[in-house]
């Protein structure tokens, strides 16, 4: 478990640097960096990576962004081994809720109590 | 090309006869601090909006430049003003407010200079009396508008620049005749230049070329040296954009020394403030002229000063779409007689 | 951006080598080791919450996952809310932006940025303003991804 | 700058942190933590038939990738929790897939169900401590036994 902690630093990490070297090497906007690592989780989903990757690095491969394309991918792919093709439409959500359901949860939570503080 | 000239002399020589500048709360901690005549202690200035903030900034600001010369608002005949918030609305509702007849004008940054050379220019040929001329800026409703939410934890780059918030307003009309006062001598409108640059995160770089290209024309329209100027100083080209400057005078063999050339946003906020490059907003130069530049001079410090305020006429909606920064500067010629 | 020069005139393209020059450099090596740390401590913070879950609600190694995203992007709300975060991100640079409290602080900030504007036309129509990018691109791409991989898989693959 | 970030620290390590005070079962708290080479239990209903559990252990020990094993010998089907070493995480489904292949070979008449999930190894390690001292009848052993394989059902 410690090694756990360990690793979901190590990797975490590694993932932000990424980020940090598309900011500043390929001049990205954080949004362009944003939809890049999405699109890179998504893909390493479909080839089969992320899932050891997560076995490996628990919180360090789910919590950045990275996860979001993997677990809709992810639920795609059950759907689709459940239903067939159409699958691919109607079980993207199936995994990821939890994470956009809070962000706006939250965020109209927040801009009921919260003000801008410039 | 030695076309028309760009620039107005101002025989009679119109005089800045008082000032109104404040601030928000992180200008408190910069090092302009003696220069203005009010600081606010809250972003938001008690008001719900951060655009009525900065309404209320300039409202402040008008208030106290008329109350130095005993004027009401109905001596006034023109308002000359301007910002960058959604098609100027801050100056407008200010102007609702003071009800003077009003001129809204927009050249981003470059508002301060554009707005003073056009009041200059209405005094020097009998148009008015007295105007009141000034240019604002607010920072949370410029970053609301131009780049993230405030409270988004985007990283800003090196080349980044802090909006000033910030207004300076001035009371212009024929000088009386006691003692000497600042005065606009002549100005000079700058030509809209395009050099290619398209990243909103560097503005100084954008901007430099239009300021050189400005204070060239004027020492050439009024024949003069860059050394007849104690000061030449920018509005916000901040540190990239100054120094670009400064190797684009040597290119063209203009003698404009280093200590002579200095940037608004570089003098107001401290060293240890988070302002990556520098400062800037359409309140920069009108913060930094109105409140430290004419104490200085007054003080005796500069006698003659070239202000060049530049500005980037880009828009959100603009530089998503890949265009490229177009920029504007326009100077006046202040002197102290 | 092969063709970012195509449009311009040799004297934009000589000012541009000219700027170049004097461009401050961002300081890459010092950013990416504040995004390493800062972005290993997030995901620390998140494992220890999935191991929280799992000892004391039923939560398996799978499913923790979702309560600690929603318990992350909770954090980040109140960070965001109490102005900490956008200096944090100052600092950070990706290591707080890419963790999903980055995802979260997005979509918080345009909230409460936009609360002038009411919260139907405002925060109900800007919450996603950053944030949205992030959902269009991860489920289009998953669509392809998805779609390519199963096509593959009928014809005989795997 | 560095204080803000401090703060921040010790707010999120204290939300955390705090949090790990609850459980009753106090041996199990470090299940994940350490090697707990939990002993079998036992829950057949038919007690002639002869217990395999010792040996299954030994087996599954025998995986150069394993490193901690919890079993429940239940009256239909068998469980094994077991623990990966953490550089073979990557490959766990591979391992999965061996480890049941074996288990088919070795014991074909038996049904097992293999978990490497931490949730399920942690269950198993209560529900051991709890027989152990007595605190449960088998009957609701078996009841919590259930629910475990339907926990793990669920995973997939």
């Amino acid at each position: 478990m410690l090694a756990m902690f360990f690793w979901a630093f190590v990797i975490g990490g590694l993932i932000c640097v990424i980020g940090q070297l598309l900011f500043d090497v390929a001049k990205l906007s954080p949004g362009h960096t944003m939809s890049v690592l999405v699109t890179a989780g998504a893909i390493l989903s479909g080839l089969g990576l992320y899932e050891p990757l997560v076995n490996f690095a628990g919180a360090g491969a789910t919590i950045p962004i990275t996860s979001f394309g993997n677990a809709l991918a992810t639920g795609a792919m059950q759907e689709v081994q459940r239903h067939g093709i159409v699958g691919v439409l109607t079980g993207m959500f199936e995994v990821t809720s939890s994470g956009i359901s809070a962000a706006i949860i939250f965020g109209f939570i927040g801009s009921l109590i919260f003000k801008p503080k410039g | 090309m030695p076309g028309k000239s760009q620039t107005w002399v101002f025989d009679n020589q119109p005089a800045i006869l008082s000032t109104g500048v404040v601030g928000g709360p992180f200008e408190k901690n910069g090092r302009l601090v003696d220069d203005f005549d009010r600081f606010f202690e809250d972003l938001w200035l008690g008001q719900d909006t951060y655009e009525k903030a900065q309404q209320k900034l300039i409202e402040e600001a008008v208030q106290i430049a008329l109350k130095k010369q005993n004027l009401q608002e109905t001596d006034i005949q023109f308002f000359l003003a301007g910002d960058l918030i959604n098609q100027i609305t801050p100056t407008s509702f200010a102007a609702r407010t003071n009800a003077i007849p009003y001129f809204g004008l927009f050249s981003a940054c470059a508002t301060s200079m554009e707005s003073l050379a056009l009041a200059a220019f209405i005094i020097n040929h009998g148009g008015a009396q007295k105007v009141v001329v000034g240019a604002s800026s607010h920072n949370a409703s410029a970053e609301k508008q131009f780049r993230y939410p405030t409270e988004y934890g985007g990283q800003k780059p090196p080349s980044a620049q802090w909006t000033v918030t910030g207004a300076g307003f001035a009371v212009i009309g024929p000088a009386e005749e006691n003692g000497p006062v600042p005065r606009i001598t002549s100005a000079t409108i700058g030509k809209v230049l395009d050099l290619g640059i398209s990243d909103p995160f560097n503005m100084g770089g954008a901007m430099a070329p239009a300021a050189v290209d400005t204070i060239e024309r004027h020492l050439q329209d009024m024949g003069r040296d860059p050394s007849y100027y104690d000061l030449i100083i920018t509005g916000d080209l901040a540190k990239i954009g100054r120094s670009i400057a400064l190797d684009l005078f040597r290119n063209k063999q203009l003698a404009v020394t280093e200590e002579q050339f200095q940037d608004c946003g570089l003098l107001i906020y401290d060293e240890s403030q988070p302002v990556q490059a520098g400062a800037s907003g359409p309140g920069c130069s009108a913060v930094v002229l109105y409140g430290h530049l004419l104490n200085e001079m007054k003080k005796g410090r500069y006698k003659r000063i070239l202000l060049v305020a530049t500005g980037a006429l880009l828009s959100p909606l603009s530089f998503q779409q890949g265009e490229t920064i177009p920029c504007i500067a326009h100077a006046c010629a202040i002197e102290y007689l | 951006m092969a063709n970012k020069n195509k449009n311009k005139t040799p004297e934009q393209i000589a000012y541009g080598q000219l700027e170049k020059k004097h461009e401050l450099k961002r300081p890459v090596l010092k950013n990416c080791i504040r995004a390493f740390w800062v972005g290993g401590c997030i995901c620390l913070v998140g494992q220890a919450f999935t191991y929280f879950y799992i000892y004391m609600f039923n939560f398996t190694e799978k499913t923790a996952g979702n309560p600690t995203t929603a318990t992350m992007v909770f954090l980040s709300m109140l960070l965001t809310g109490f102005g900490i975060y956008d200096r944090l991100g100052q600092y950070a640079g990706a290591g707080s932006a890419v963790p999903v409290t980055g995802f979260g602080n997005s979509v918080v900030s345009a909230a409460i940025e936009h609360r002038t504007e009411g919260y139907v036309l405002g925060v109900g129509g800007n919450i996603f303003k950053l944030a949205g990018t992030v959902i269009v691109f991860g489920v289009f791409s998953a669509f392809v991804v998805v779609l390519i991989r199963t096509v593959i898989m009928m014809w005989g693959g795997f | 700058m560095e204080k803000i970030f401090l703060m921040v620290l010790a707010f999120t390590f204290l939300v955390s942190g705090c949090n790990f005070n609850g459980p009753e079962h106090r041996d199990s708290k470090f299940a994940l933590v350490k090697k707990t080479q939990p002993a079998p239990i036992r829950l057949s209903s038919h007690p002639e038939s002869e217990s395999i559990s010792g040996q299954l252990r030994k087996d599954v020990l025998g995986f150069d990738s394993i490193y901690d094993v919890a079993i429940i010998e239940g009256p239909k089907q068998t469980l094994i929790a077991y623990k990966v070493r953490h550089l073979h995480r990557f490959k766990m489904k591979k391992i999965e897939k061996q480890l049941t292949a074996f288990l088919k070979k070795r014991y074909p008449r038996r049904s097992f169900i293999v978990s490497s999930d931490y949730k399920i190894f942690l269950e198993t390690v209560r529900l051991q401590e709890d027989m152990d001292k007595h605190k449960i009848t088998t009957e609701q052993a078996k009841k919590r036994f259930k629910e475990i394989i339907k926990l793990k059902q669920e995973l997939t």
